[in-house]
C-alpha cells in the first residue's frame, strides 16, 4: 500500500488545486462536432472526488436493486453454475436475466417482496440493474476469464469468498494484482502481463 | 513448441481499400477521436495505409503499404519505456501494457516506423456506440499508449480454446481483424516458428523485404514488394 | 421453499441443463438465438446481409451479450440482449468469399448511430424546418391508412408515389405488390450509383439490364475505362477477391492491368499502367483499341454477333485508327496500338467500364463502345472474362433498368408535384440532385410525404411522417446479389439483433397498412409478416430451381438461415441467353460540357468518395475518419487539383477555394494530387450534408451544388461529370485534416548540395 | 577590495533585514503568472494532456524543450562554483551562491517538466524502485530511469552544496533578528557556532562536494542527451549528443548567471561586490562556451550533411531550408553571431555587453533545444507519418510560469538570506593577496 | 552540573584572539580542548591549524557503499524480476553501469553531508555557550570547561583581552 499512500498524498494535494482553479472547466467532448452528446466516457474524472476514489481502489459498496439472497438459493441447492451459466465455458460468469429468475419465480414465492420485484422488472420488459460486485476499474485494463480458471479446478469461493453464507454478494475477498499473481505464481500458471492485459 | 506470430504482406495485391481499417477499428475498440483532433493528426488507428506518390502527371504511379506495429524482435519502444508498459511478451511480440503506461511517450519517440497512438483524451462513444465496443479488448483510457497487438486477444482465445481441446493450433488460427478482413488476401499471418506455414513461405520469397530494415530493428512483418508487368509471365 | 416447489424446480433446471448440453459449438453459423440462450461473454456468429452498397455481399456478426439502455413500454431500463459487436464476410458466401469492404464493416454503426430516428415523427411545423414531435406508431399508422383509404376512395390511388434506393429480393417484391393491390404505380428507384447507363448499353449489347461481373481471377489483362472496381463499383470485394488471385494467385503468371482515367482513383493506382485520357474519350479509344485488333487480325476468339461483319468493317474504319483518334483522346498512337496488341497478345483480356466515363453526355456510346471492345477481345461468357451472375436471372431485372433515370424524369416532369401521397425509403434524392433540378422545392409541395428513414437526411426531413425502419442488423433481409458471383446465389438473413429503438421494419408496416386497409389490398398480402412472406415465397423458389429441399423445406430453410443463404456451388460463366447478339457498332458522339472553356477552364469530375458512397455513409464516424485513400482527407470534403496547375493559379494545399459553374459555387480546401490531368479538378461525393447526423451535418461541401442539370443522352440520366467549373482563391485555409504528412517518400529535397 | 567585514556585513543583510523594499508587487505579479501556469497545469491534468499541442508523430514538444532547457541552464551554478572553487579563483567569492541558488531553482523546475508531460503524472511514482506486490520494477534500461537517479543525485547534490555555506550565514541572521524569524533561522543554522573545527569540517565538506558535483552535473546532462541519442530517430542518434549537452548546458548556465548577477547588482544595490571584473570573467567564460557551442554545432551539421543519409538529411534541411529555417538562423545569431563580438572585443564585454549577450544565449539556447526536439521528432523515417507540432495556450502558459517562477524564487530567495556569501566575502579579506 | 564551567573572553579582532589562545596555552590547557569561535574561518592562525581530516576516506567508504547498494538494487532486482520479457535482457551491464555510479555518487554526496553535520557536532550536540556578538565579527575564545584552579588564572589573563563571558 506504500504506492498508494505516497501516491495519494502528491495526489490530494493536486486534486485540492484543481478543485479550486479548475472548478470552471467543463468536461470536453473529443468530438467537437457533436455538442451535447451523452458520452459513454468522460473525457476525464466528471469529479475530482472520483478521481481519487479510483487512483486509491476505494469503491462504494454496490446497492442491489434487489436484495438477493445467494444463501437460500445455495441452501436449496442451486449450484452456483446453474444461474452463472457463462463461467465454464466464457471469459463471464454471467449474471442471469430476470426471465431466468422468472422461470422458478412464476410459481415459486412469487408473494415475496422481492420477487415481486424482479416480477416487475420482468413485466416492464427490462431487466434488473444489478450493480457490479466484482470487476475491474476500466483503469486496470485488464480481461479476466474465468473458463480456463475453472477448468484449471480453482474453486469458486478462492474469488468470491465463502458465498453459500451471504445473502447479497459482497466483496469478500480483494481482488487486486498481487493476489492474482500470487496464485499464478504458485500455480505456475503464466506471469507475462499479456496474458491479463490487452 | 512456442509460436513467433508474423505477417506477410503482399503489396502487389494490396489495393489500399481500408477494410483493414476498419477491422481493427471495430476489433480493437480504436476511438474515432473527431475532426478537431484529426487536423492535429491524433487519429488513434493501428493499421494505416501509407500512399506514395511516384513521378508526375502524366505518369504517376502511387503506391499503397499497410503499416502496423512491426513486432520488431529488436524494438526501440522496449528499453526506453521506464515502467516495462511496453515489453517483449514471450511470444516475441511487442506487448504493451496499458494499465503499466504513464504516458511518457518516449516509446512512441523511438518507434520508426510511427506506429504507436497516445490517448490524448479519455475516448467517447457517443451513446449507444459504446454498444459496438468489443468486451474482449479493454478500451484504453486517458494517458496511455496504445498500438497493434496482432489482435493479441484473438491469439489468447484460440491458445484457450486449442488448450481447451487439448490440441495444438491448427494453421489459420488465430487470424487477426486485419488480416481476416482483407479481400485481396494481400495480408497473411502465421506463426514463423512453423516453417511450412504460409507465412514462412511468404517471409522467403525473393520479394520480400523488411521496413527501414537498416536499421536493425528485425521486424517480424515481411512486405513483398509490388511488381512491375513485363510479360504475361512475370 | 416447500418440497413440492423444489421439484418443480428441479425440473426447470434439468430441462435448462438439457437445453445447455445439446448447445451447438461456440463459434459456429446458427440462426437467430433466443437471448436466453446466449453464453454471456462468448460471440456467436450469425449470417446477415450487408445493405450499405448494392454488391450484396454476405455477412457474419459477432453477437455477444451486453447491457443495452432501452426504453420499454415507456420506461427506460438495463435490457440485456444480444448485441452485434462487429462485421465480417461470410467466409461460405460466394460473392465476398469471408471478406469485407470498411463500408461493410462500418455498418455496424448504423445500428449504434446516436441520431437513428428512434421511433415514429410527425411533422410539427413548416416543412423542412426539421420539427417533429414523437407519436406512437398505432397514430402514426392510422394516418397512412386514412390518407391511402381516402386516396383509393376517390380513385386517386395512381397519385401514389413510391421512391426506394437500391433494393433487390422481397422487399422491392412486397412494395411493389402493396402498390399493385392500392393501383398504384410501380416504385421508382432512385440510387446514385445505379449505373443506368450501363444498364441500357447492356441492353443494348446483350438483352441483359444487369451489371457485368468479371472473371479476374483467371484473366491476365484487364483494362478498366474510369471503373473503380476496386473501391466502389459494382461489387468492389469481389472484385479485389480476384484482382488479388490475378495478380499473385497464379505463380508464375501475374495479369496486367491498365487504367484509363484523368483523375486516379483508388483502382488506378493500383494500375501497372495509367493511362490519361482526354474527359469522355474513353468509349473513343475503346474503339480504337479494337480497331487495332480487328484490322491487325489480333483475335483469337471473339464472341460470336449476329452482325458482326458490318461491325468489323466499320471498326476498320480509318476514323477509329489510333493516328486519327490520338488528339481527341491524349492518347498517342504508339500506345494505343501497343495496348491493343499487348491486350490481344495476353488472353484472356477484360475490358471495364464504370463511373466518371458514364457520366458524361455521351456516356452511353463510351459503355457501348467498351462492350464492343469485350466482344472483340472475346471476353464474354468466357473464363477469365465478364458474364452475368446467373441468379439475376431469377429475379426480374428489366424493370430495375431505368429506375433512376425513371425518378429524373419524374422529377423533370412534374411527377412529385402530382402525387398526393409520397412514400419514402432509403433514398435521398435532395442530396444526390443537382439543386437547379429543384427536388427540394417540389416535394414540397406535395401534399403528404411518409419517410421509412432512419435517420434524418436532406429528404426525410422533408416528410410529414416519418416511419423509421430497423436498422439492416435488426431486420429481416433477403437478396439476389446481380454480380460479383458466378454462382446463382439467395442472400437470406434473420434478425441478428433485437431492435434498439422503438422502430418498425418497413416491410411489416407495409403489411400492417394494408391489413388495415383491409379488402382486397389485404388479400393480395396474406402474410401477417415479412418473414411470413419470405417464408413462403422462398419455399416456391425453392420448389422452382434445382435447390428443391430432400429433406423438407423446414429443414432447407432452417440451412439458408444458418448459412445466410442459398447458392448451389455451380461456376456458371456462360454468355447472354440472348439467341445471338445483336449489335450496332456505336457512332462516335462527342462529349458535351456545360460552361465554356474560356470562362470555366477545369473539367469538374465529380467522384464515388470510398468512404461515403454518393454520400449514404457519410454518417459513419467510421467512415468519416477513414483517410482517404488517395488523398488522406478525414472528416470533410475537398478538391483535387494537379500541383502545376495549383502553382499556376498560386494556390496552396489547404487553401479554401471556390468553385463555381454556371450553375451554383461552393468552397472547399484544395489537396495537390500529382496523378490527376492538369485541366481536370476533382472532388468526392458524400459531404456537404445539411441534414445526417452529427457527424455528417454541415460538414464538407456536396459537389452537387455546382454539377450542371445535364442529362446522358438517349439515357437521360444525370450526366454528373460533364460540368465545367473555374476556381479562385478565397485567400483563407479551409479545415483540411491530412493523414499524410508527406506525398512522395524520396523528397527531392534529398540531395547532397 | 576596500570593504570593511562590517561594511560587507551591513550590505548583505540589507536586503534580509529591511524588508521594505519595492519588491511586493513585482513578487505579486510573478507569483500571479505562477499561478496562472499552475492553473493551466490543473487544467491540463484534470482535462488530460491532449489541451498540449503534441500530437503524432511529435509527441515531445515544449515541456521535453523545457526540462532540456532547465536542467542545462541548472549547470550554471554547480558546475561553475565548483570549478572556481577546486581552482580556487578568488573573484568567485561573490558569484558562488547566486550561481548555486540557480542550479537548485533550475532543477526542481526542470524536473517539473517530465511530470507535466506525463500522460498519467499520478503515476510518476511507478518510477521509483520500491517492493511490491505486482513484483515490478522499474526498467532501468530505460534513459528516463537513469534521469529519475541523475536528477535526484544532482538535486540533493546541489542542494546540499548551496545549503553547507549557507549555514554560517543564517547563524549570522539568526544573531541579528528575533521573534520567529530567530526561531527560523536557529533551525536553518542547524546550532552553527563558528568554532574553528566547525569552520574547517565546512571547508572539507565543501572542497569534497565541489569535487563531487562535478561528475554528477555532467553526468546529468550526458544522461538528458541520452533520452535522445538512445533512440533511432534521425540526428538524435547521435554519439555527439553528450558532450554538446553538456557544454550547452553549462554555456545556458553561465547565461543564466550573467543575467540573475546583472539584476541581484542593480536591485539589491551589490556594486561593489559583483563587480566589472567578475562579468568580464564570467564573458571570458562564455566566449569559450558559445566558440564550443558553435564547434559542436558545425560539426554535428557537417557530418549530418556528408553523410547524407536520407532520414537524417531531411531533418537537417527541415531546420536549414524548411519551416524551422527562421528559428535556426535566430539561435546561432543568438548563440554565435551576437555574442561573439560582444564577448571578444573586451571593449564590449562590459557588464550591459555581457548582459546583452546573456539574454540572448538564454534564447538562443532555448530555440536549440526546440529544435534538437522538434524537427527530427515531426520527420523520422516513413514520410507518410510526417507531422507538424504547434504548441497551445497551456504550453506557452506553462512555460512562461516557469520563467517567472524562476525569477520568483530567486527574488525570494535574496530576500530571505544573503545572496552573495558573507562569510566567503569576510574570508577573502583576510586573504593574503597573492 | 559539575564545578566545571567554561570560561571565555570575546576578543574584537584576530590578533586578540591568538593573544587569548596564546594565554590558554600557556595556562597548560591542550589545544584541542580551546574553542576559537569565530563568525569567518581564522585560516590564517596558527590556532586554525588542525589536524588532517578523515573525511574524504569516509566519504569514499560512502561511495563504495552507495555503488554497491547500486549495483544491488539493480542486479538484485534482475534475479527477482518475474518479468517475463521474451528473451530480452532485463539489464545490461553498460545500463548497470549508470545507475551503479549515480548512486555512487549519491552515497559519496550523503555521506558528506552526514559526516559533516556529525564531526561538526551540528544539529546533534549542541551546548557549546555562545554570544550574537561574533556575528558582529567578534571573536570568541576559551574553554568549555576549566577546572576551578585555572579559572581565576584564565580570567585575569582575559581581563586584558576583552569581555569575559562565563
Amino acid at each position: 500500500m506504500l504506492q498508494h499512500r505516497l501516491g495519494a498524498l502528491a495526489f490530494s494535494l493536486v486534486s485540492v488545486a484543481t478543485f479550486l482553479l479548475c472548478s470552471c472547466a467543463r468536461s470536453r467532448s473529443a468530438n467537437d462536432s457533436s455538442p451535447g452528446s451523452e458520452p459513454f466516457f468522460t473525457p476525464a474524472h466528471p469529479t475530482v472526488a472520483n478521481a481519487v476514489k479510483e487512483f486509491l481502489g476505494w469503491r462504494a459498496t454496490p446497492i442491489q436493486p434487489i436484495a438477493f439472497p445467494h444463501n437460500k438459493h445455495i441452501a436449496n441447492g442451486i449450484a452456483c453454475m446453474v444461474c452463472h451459466t457463462g463461467v465454464s465455458k466464457g471469459p463471464v460468469a454471467g449474471i442471469p436475466s430476470d426471465k431466468l429468475c422468472m422461470r422458478c419465480h412464476e410459481f415459486l414465492a412469487s408473494d415475496r417482496a422481492e420477487v415481486k420485484k424482479v416480477a416487475g422488472y420482468f413485466n416492464s420488459g427490462l431487466d434488473v440493474p444489478w450493480q457490479r460486485v466484482y470487476g475491474f476499474s476500466p483503469s486496470a485494463h485488464v480481461k479476466f476469464n474465468h473458463a480456463p480458471h475453472i477448468r484449471a479446478g480453482v474453486d469458486c469461493s478462492r474469488c468470491h469468498g465463502d458465498v453459500t453464507n451471504m445473502t447479497v454478494a459482497v466483496r469478500a475477498v480483494q481482488i487486486n494484482m498481487g493476489f492474482c499473481l500470487g496464485c499464478h505464481r504458485a500455480q505456475q500458471a503464466s506471469t507475462d502481463c499479456v496474458t491479463c492485459h490487452f | 513448441m512456442s509460436h513467433c506470430w508474423g505477417m506477410a504482406v503482399d503489396l502487389d495485391r494490396c489495393t489500399g481499400c481500408g477494410a483493414c481499417v476498419i477491422a481493427c477499428q471495430a476489433e480493437n475498440n480504436v476511438p474515432t477521436v473527431g475532426e478537431e483532433a484529426a487536423q492535429k493528426s491524433r487519429t488513434m488507428h493501428w493499421i494505416r495505409i501509407e500512399r506514395y506518390y511516384e513521378g508526375e502527371f502524366p505518369n504517376p504511379r502511387v503506391r499503397f503499404r499497410p503499416v502496423l506495429c512491426q513486432q520488431c524482435d529488436n524494438a526501440p519502444c522496449e528499453p526506453v519505456c521506464p515502467t516495462y508498459a511496453s515489453y517483449h511478451t514471450s511470444e516475441g511480440l511487442n506487448g504493451q501494457v496499458y494499465n503499466r503506461c504513464i504516458g511518457t511517450r518516449y516509446c512512441a519517440n523511438a518507434c520508426p516506423y510511427t506506429v504507436r497512438t497516445f490517448n490524448f483524451f479519455n475516448p467517447v462513444w457517443d451513446k449507444p456506440l459504446h454498444l459496438q465496443l468489443n468486451p474482449e479488448v479493454s478500451v484504453r483510457q486517458i494517458g496511455v499508449m496504445e498500438k497493434c497487438t496482432f489482435c493479441i486477444q484473438r491469439i489468447k482465445a484460440s491458445e484457450i480454446q486449442a488448450k481447451a481441446e487439448n490440441r495444438a493450433l491448427r494453421e489459420g488460427e488465430p487470424v487477426p481483424a486485419c488480416v481476416q478482413s482483407c479481400p485481396p488476401k494481400a495480408l497473411v499471418f502465421g506463426d514463423l516458428n512453423d516453417p511450412d506455414s504460409e507465412v514462412s513461405r511468404l517471409a522467403r520469397s525473393p520479394r520480400g523485404a523488411k521496413l527501414l530494415s537498416e536499421l536493425g530493428t528485425q521486424p517480424k512483418i515481411t512486405y513483398l514488394q509490388r511488381d512491375s508487368w513485363d510479360g504475361p509471365n512475370s | 421453499m416447500e418440497r413440492r416447489d423444489f421439484l418443480k424446480f428441479g425440473v426447470l433446471t434439468g430441462a435448462t441443463a438439457t437445453l445447455t448440453a445439446c448447445e451447438k459449438p461456440v463459434q459456429q453459423l446458427v440462426r437467430f438465438v433466443p437471448e436466453e440462450d446466449f453464453v454471456p461473454g462468448v460471440a456467436t456468429w450469425k449470417p446477415s446481409l450487408c445493405t450499405l452498397c448494392p454488391a450484396g455481399c454476405g455477412v457474419t456478426v459477432r453477437i455477444m451479450d451486453g447491457e443495452a439502455e432501452v426504453v420499454r413500454n415507456g420506461q427506460r431500463g438495463i435490457l440485456k440482449m444480444g448485441l452485434a459487436k462487429k462485421l465480417e464476410g461470410n467466409a461460405r458466401h460466394p460473392v465476398n468469399r469471408g471478406k469485407l469492404c470498411a463500408r461493410g464493416q462500418a455498418g455496424l454503426q448504423v445500428t449504434y448511430h446516436p441520431d437513428r430516428v428512434s421511433g415514429p415523427l410527425k411533422r410539427s411545423s413548416s416543412r423542412g424546418s426539421g420539427d417533429f414531435q414523437e407519436i406512437g406508431w398505432p397514430e402514426a399508422l392510422s394516418e397512412v391508412v386514412t390518407k391511402l383509404a381516402e386516396l383509393r376512395s376517390q380513385q386517386q390511388a395512381d397519385s401514389i408515389r413510391f421512391v426506394t434506393g437500391e433494393m433487390r429480393g422481397h422487399r422491392r417484391e412486397l412494395i411493389n405488390q402493396f402498390l399493385a393491390s392500392l393501383g398504384a404505380p410501380a416504385a421508382v428507384q432512385f440510387a446514385p450509383l445505379d449505373e443506368p447507363v450501363l444498364r441500357r448499353a447492356n441492353v443494348l449489347a446483350f438483352g441483359r439490364a444487369a451489371m457485368p461481373s468479371f472473371d479476374l481471377e483467371r484473366a491476365n489483362y484487364v483494362i478498366s475505362f474510369g471503373a473503380d472496381f476496386l473501391g466502389t463499383w459494382n461489387s468492389p470485394v469481389a472484385q479485389s477477391i480476384g484482382y488479388g488471385e490475378m495478380r499473385r494467385g497464379r505463380p508464375g503468371n501475374r495479369g496486367k492491368f491498365v487504367q484509363v482515367e484523368q483523375r486516379m482513383s483508388q483502382t488506378g493506382a493500383n494500375a501497372d499502367e495509367w493511362v490519361p485520357s482526354s474527359p469522355g474519350s474513353e468509349g473513343l479509344l475503346a474503339l480504337g483499341l479494337a480497331h487495332v485488333i480487328v484490322k491487325e487480325g489480333l483475335r483469337s476468339n471473339p464472341t460470336e454477333i449476329n452482325s458482326s461483319r458490318e461491325v468489323e468493317e466499320k471498326l476498320k474504319d480509318e476514323t477509329y485508327s489510333p493516328t486519327q483518334i490520338a488528339t481527341r483522346t491524349g492518347i498517342s498512337a504508339n500506345r494505343i496500338e501497343r495496348l491493343a496488341r499487348e491486350m490481344a497478345a495476353h488472353p484472356p483480356s477484360i475490358a471495364v467500364i464504370g463511373g466518371t466515363p458514364l457520366a458524361q453526355t455521351n456516356g452511353l456510346f463510351n459503355a457501348l463502345a467498351v462492350n464492343l471492345l469485350n466482344m472483340v477481345l472475346g471476353s464474354i461468357g468466357s473464363p477469365g472474362g465478364m458474364f452475368f451472375a446467373p441468379g439475376a436471372s431469377t429475379v426480374k431485372e428489366a424493370s430495375s433498368a431505368n429506375q433512376s433515370v425513371d425518378f429524373v424524369a419524374q422529377v423533370l416532369s412534374g411527377g412529385l408535384e402530382n402525387a398526393e401521397v409520397l412514400f419514402l425509403d432509403n433514398t435521398n434524392p435532395v442530396f444526390a440532385m443537382p439543386p437547379s433540378w429543384q427536388v427540394s422545392q417540389k416535394m414540397k409541395r406535395t401534399p403528404f410525404i411518409v419517410s421509412f428513414g432512419r435517420f434524418m437526411d436532406e429528404t426525410s426531413v422533408l416528410a410529414d411522417l416519418i416511419l423509421p425502419d430497423h436498422s439492416p442488423l435488426e431486420s429481416w433481409l433477403d437478396d439476389v446479389p446481380e454480380s460479383g458471383t458466378s454462382e446463382a446465389v439467395f442472400t437470406l438473413a434473420a434478425p441478428a439483433m433485437r431492435p434498439l429503438h422503438n422502430t418498425r421494419a418497413m416491410p411489416d408496416v407495409l403489411l400492417e397498412i394494408a391489413h388495415s386497409l383491409g379488402g382486397s389490398v389485404s388479400e393480395a398480402l396474406p402474410w401477417k409478416t415479412f418473414e411470413e412472406m419470405l417464408q413462403a415465397s422462398y419455399r416456391e423458389l425453392a420448389r422452382a430451381e434445382r435447390c428443391h429441399p430432400t429433406d423438407g423445406f423446414e429443414k432447407f430453410w432452417g440451412r439458408m438461415l444458418e448459412q445466410g443463404g442459398w447458392w448451389d456451388g455451380q461456376c456458371q460463366i456462360h454468355s447472354p441467353e440472348s439467341p445471338a447478339l445483336e449489335f450496332q457498332a456505336p457512332e462516335f458522339v462527342p462529349p458535351r460540357f456545360d460552361g465554356s472553356e474560356q470562362e470555366f477552364p477545369f473539367y469538374f469530375q465529380p467522384y464515388v468518395a470510398e468512404a461515403f458512397l454518393d454520400g449514404s455513409l457519410a454518417h459513419l464516424p467510421w467512415m468519416q475518419e477513414l483517410p482517404d485513400a488517395l488523398s488522406t482527407v478525414m472528416w470533410g470534403s475537398w478538391l483535387e487539383l494537379n500541383p502545376k496547375t495549383a502553382e499556376k493559379l498560386q494556390i496552396q494545399q489547404g487553401d479554401l477555394i471556390q468553385v463555381r459553374s454556371r450553375h451554383g459555387s461552393l468552397e472547399t480546401p484544395a489537396v495537390l494530387n500529382p496523378a490527376i490531368a492538369f485541366d481536370v479538378v476533382a472532388m468526392p461525393m458524400g459531404q456537404g450534408h445539411a441534414q445526417f447526423g452529427r457527424y455528417a451535418a454541415q460538414r464538407g461541401a456536396n459537389p452537387m451544388s455546382v454539377v450542371a442539370p445535364l442529362q446522358v443522352e438517349q439515357v437521360g440520366s444525370l450526366a454528373w461529370a460533364a460540368t465545367r467549373v473555374s476556381l479562385s482563391r478565397t485567400g483563407r485555409k479551409g479545415r483540411l485534416s491530412l493523414a499524410s504528412g508527406a506525398l512522395y517518400e524520396q523528397e527531392k529535397e534529398l540531395e547532397l548540395r | 577590495m576596500a570593504q570593511t567585514a562590517e561594511q560587507i556585513q551591513r550590505d548583505l543583510l540589507r536586503p534580509v533585514l529591511d524588508p521594505s523594499r519595492r519588491a511586493k508587487p513585482v513578487i505579486a505579479g510573478l507569483a500571479l503568472l505562477v499561478l496562472a501556469g499552475f492553473s493551466a497545469w490543473m487544467y491540463q491534468m484534470y482535462t488530460g494532456i491532449g489541451v498540449a499541442g503534441i500530437r503524432r508523430p511529435v509527441f515531445w514538444g515544449f515541456y521535453i524543450t523545457n526540462f532540456v532547457f532547465w536542467i542545462g541552464i541548472s549547470h550554471a551554478g554547480t558546475l561553475i562554483s565548483a570549478i572556481l572553487r577546486l581552482s580556487n579563483a578568488t573573484w568567485r567569492r561573490p558569484i558562488t551562491r547566486c550561481a548555486e541558488v540557480i542550479t537548485v531553482f533550475a532543477l526542481l523546475i526542470g524536473a517539473m517538466f517530465p511530470l507535466i508531460h506525463l500522460g498519467r503524472p499520478w503515476l510518476a511514482f511507478w518510477l521509483a524502485p520500491y517492493p511490491n506486490q505486482r513484483g515490478l520494477w522499474p526498467n532501468y534500461r530505460s534513459p528516463l530511469l537513469w534521469d529519475f537517479f541523475a536528477i535526484n543525485t544532482y538535486l540533493i547534490g546541489s542542494l546540499i552544496f548551496l545549503l553547507l555555506p549557507l549555514i554560517p550565514d543564517c547563524a549570522l541572521l539568526r544573531d541579528n533578528v528575533t521573534g520567529w524569524r530567530n526561531k527560523l533561522y536557529s533551525l536553518l543554522s542547524l546550532g552553527w557556532r563558528g568554532t574553528q573545527k566547525q569552520w574547517h569540517r565546512l571547508e572539507a565538506a565543501m572542497h569534497i562536494m565541489a569535487i563531487l558535483i562535478i561528475p554528477v552535473a555532467v553526468s546529468v546532462h550526458t544522461i538528458v542527451s541520452w533520452d535522445f541519442a538512445m533512440t533511432p530517430v534521425p540526428m538524435w542518434h547521435s554519439t555527439i549528443f553528450a558532450p554538446y549537452f553538456v557544454a550547452g548546458a553549462i554555456f545556458s548556465g553561465i547565461a543564466a548567471l550573467i543575467i540573475a548577477m546583472v539584476f541581484l547588482r542593480s536591485s539589491l544595490h551589490l556594486e561593489e561586490y559583483l563587480r566589472p571584473e567578475c562579468f568580464d570573467n564570467l564573458g571570458k567564460l562564455l566566449l569559450v562556451m558559445s566558440l564550443l557551442w558553435f564547434y559542436f554545432l558545425f560539426a554535428e551539421r557537417l557530418t549530418t550533411w556528408y553523410g547524407n543519409a536520407r532520414p537524417e538529411i531531411a531533418v537537417f534541411w527541415l531546420t536549414q531550408r524548411g519551416p524551422y529555417r527562421h528559428l535556426f538562423w535566430v539561435m546561432v545569431g543568438c548563440n554565435f553571431v551576437l555574442p561573439f563580438p560582444l564577448l571578444a572585443i573586451k571593449k564590449l564585454r562590459t557588464i550591459a555587453g555581457t548582459f546583452l549577450a546573456s539574454v540572448a544565449v538564454v534564447i538562443g539556447m532555448w530555440i536549440e533545444r526546440y529544435l534538437i526536439i522538434v524537427p527530427s521528432l515531426s520527420h523520422k523515417f516513413l514520410p507518410y507519418a510526417w507531422g507538424t507540432y504547434r504548441p497551445t495556450w497551456v504550453e506557452i502558459t506553462i512555460t512562461a510560469a516557469t520563467f517567472c517562477g524562476m525569477a520568483l524564487l530567486y527574488l525570494l530567495f535574496s530576500e530571505v538570506v544573503p545572496v552573495v556569501s558573507i562569510w566567503e566575502l569576510k574570508a577573502g579579506l583576510r586573504e593574503p593577496v597573492r | 552540573m559539575s564545578s566545571a564551567r567554561g570560561i571565555f573572553v570575546l576578543c574584537s579582532e584576530p590578533d586578540r584572539t591568538e593573544r587569548a589562545v596564546n594565554a590558554l596555552l600557556s595556562a597548560g590547557l591542550p589545544m584541542s580542548d580551546i574553542i576559537v569561535i569565530s563568525s569567518e574561518p581564522l585560516e590564517r592562525y596558527r590556532f586554525a591549524e588542525l589536524k588532517k581530516v578523515r573525511m574524504p576516506w569516509l566519504v569514499v567508504c560512502g561511495a563504495v557503499l552507495g555503488g554497491m547498494g547500486g549495483f544491488l538494487l539493480t542486479s538484485l532486482t534482475q534475479k527477482g524480476l518475474a518479468i517475463r520479457t521474451g528473451g530480452m535482457p532485463v539489464l545490461t551491464l553498460w545500463t548497470d553501469g549508470i545507475v551503479t555510479y549515480e548512486l555512487t555518487m549519491l552515497g559519496a554526496i550523503l555521506t558528506t553531508i552526514v559526516v559533516f553535520l556529525v564531526t561538526a557536532r551540528l544539529v546533534f550536540r549542541n551546548h557549546l555557550p555562545y554570544d550574537p556578538q561574533v556575528s558582529q565579527g567578534k571573536v570568541m575564545v576559551g574553554i568549555a570547561s576549566a577546572p576551578d584552579a585555572l579559572r581565576d588564572k584564565i580570567a585575569e589573563m582575559f581581563k586584558a583581552i576583552g569581555e569575559i563571558r562565563e
